[in-house]
């Protein structure tokens, strides 16, 4: 079944998003939102994880992006830019979300 | 589509509150049906009346209440995780002897029951917490 | 889709008595228990504490909840998943685990574990196989 | 020697609840003195008189309270804390309009600046979070 | 032990708006900054993104403080520390942060930068010379 | 100044340990409590940040070890172990407590 990860603490600060790594399975998708959307930030740790995901979708949550002051620019190639709406959707879509709180 | 809503945490410490309330709202507004909100450990505190959040700030607790005003929402607080954090409905009080309530109208308290027959019900389960 | 059994599972990666998560998340189990569905738990990361045996809260003042885990196997919930990885990263082995068992009524009530160790791609696999994935 | 203590949580979600309280008692075991105990952010929660915990859980509110009876300690709600999560006594209500209050008789609320001073009167500051 | 004045330091670990410590933790120096101590505040860890410019909160529907770092200058609080390796860990330099300034009395009211980059050594030192260290 | 840093928190779950293990001068102490005391157990990453810390003096605050089944003889060598009352002795012999939460 496909799944929606969802990830909303920093990797810098929790082990959630590496633990979330370590578990997403190809056609998954993982959702980086709150402090989570500090994962997709180039140049950064997190940045060589998300690049290396083998067929994994990446989005992050705009209105967290802007709330931090991460532009468009830094975020790591490849990571799709979602509103809630755009959340919403990707629950819809997938068979079930598993949350990484 | 039918969405079970799971909030762990209190209002303004983590933004979880924040995060599930603005789910459930673009939720509604694409037309899915929400069958329930959980509020579970601290996340019941969402659920009180007596919060005065500063003028600028939003108001956390009245944006759950006005969402459930429009759309009918089922907000339930799990019982075990209110008594011990204090939050109290009239059955609570007289149950356990407190001299006061302060549960929002648009909340109930309920059991852990509540959150499985959420999860059996609907077809996402969405969790939110630190 | 209200009429079909879900598969159940429990998520659980907290430390015991840090935080309160790791109790609730036995209350939502027992209590889920009543509701036939399949369910099974997952420990890893700092979950794998939750069942380490010789736990005696008496100094902290707290009330000493691991004793609940053995009682699962009365309420059929006897699939519990944990993960090798992260027993090896807090230098634990199975043997500093409760030995949690139930009693397979097909089989003239024998004795049987409920606790199946498993590698972290073993464990993704089964995240993958559930319908209702519960994190606290 | 006199101790501040700073206590960031509320009650059951996270230890630093109960590491304050024991540390607490330790301390004025030991006969030194506790300038204050200052509850700030969900830390708040420890001075509701609505808990009501399970029979065979300890009774964190009621433990602060005890010591604060027997030892005459100051245990402090930061106000701005308070009326985010719905903490209120007699004046916030009147303040706030409220209509009922559930602070425990053996709290108060007030500022940050009794923070301040704590730490500014105090030999150590001491805190507790998550 | 009363009467003296003692060195404040304010420790900032955490990300804004995840969690509401980086909000109070302001709040508590524009308080303290009344009472006559020697404040200085520290920003490492995922503490070095509160003060990342360019926050727009519209979105998430939280107020933005961040400028009101920008007033910190006027409040006599003038010395933030950054860590230079959180930066970089972070994929950040200290022109991703906030233009904090403050003006300085004794030469004519002088603009002069609020912000000093530090090294991981340096601010362990400087964390070592303070009286009070508040926590969040 | 001798300083008394306190963690709390998990190393394998949160990053404030070795947050704190890159600050601590020559000359302090940590106390490590509730889940914090998981940086205390041998044959961990963290029993390599305890042994190599020069001049630094370890404690683990006995009543969470054993409410966390941590058995005395699983505590990396060189760690004392204290109680309560030793956790607020240490907080009167330093100068100032420093709590990485």
């Amino acid at each position: 079944m496909s799944e929606l990860h969802t990830v909303n603490k920093s990797p810098f600060e929790k082990s959630s998003f590496n633990s979330c790594m370590e578990h997403v399975l190809e056609g998954s998708a993982v959702l980086l939102y709150e402090d989570g959307v500090y994962a997709a930030i180039k140049g950064t740790a997190a940045e060589g994880k998300v690049k290396s995901a083998q067929g994994v979708k990446f989005y992050a949550l705009g209105p967290d992006l802007s709330a931090r002051g991460v532009a468009v620019e830094r975020v790591t190639d490849g990571v799709e830019i979602v509103d809630y709406a755009g959340f919403v959707d990707l629950a819809a879509e997938h068979d079930k979300v598993v949350a990484w709180v | 589509m039918k969405f079970a809503i799971q909030v762990n945490e209190g209002p303004y410490q983590h933004q979880a509150a924040d995060s599930a309330y603005l789910f459930t709202r673009a939720a509604l507004e694409k037309g899915h049906e929400i069958f329930r909100v959980f509020f579970y450990h601290d996340g019941v505190g969402n659920g009180t009346r007596l919060t005065t959040p500063p003028q600028d700030d939003r108001h956390i607790v009245n944006r759950w209440a006005d969402l459930a005003e429009k759309h009918g929402l089922d907000l339930v607080l799990c019982v075990a995780a209110a008594q011990r954090r204090g939050l109290v409905d009239d059955g609570e009080a007289e149950r356990n002897g407190k001299d006061a309530t302060n549960i929002h109208p648009k909340f109930r308290i309920s059991g852990l029951g509540q959150l499985i027959e959420a999860a059996v019900q609907s077809d996402r389960l969405v969790v939110f917490g630190d | 889709m209200s009429e079909q059994i879900k598969n159940f599972l429990y998520l659980n990666r907290r430390a015991p008595y840090g935080t309160i998560y790791a109790w609730e998340s036995l209350e939502v189990v027992l209590i889920g228990a009543a509701f036939d569905q399949k369910v099974s738990l997952a420990f890893l990361d700092d979950g794998v504490f939750q069942i380490v045996k010789g736990q005696d809260t008496s100094g902290v003042e707290m009330k000493n909840f691991s004793p609940t885990y053995s009682a699962l196997g009365d309420y059929d919930v006897n699939q519990l998943y944990v993960e090798q990885e992260s027993l090896e990263e807090r230098g634990l082995t199975i043997d500093d685990l409760m030995h949690l068992t139930w009693e397979d009524e097909d089989e003239d009530w024998a004795e049987k574990d409920s606790i199946r160790v498993v590698s972290r791609a073993e464990l993704a696999s089964i995240i993958e196989q559930q319908d209702i994935v519960f994190s606290f």
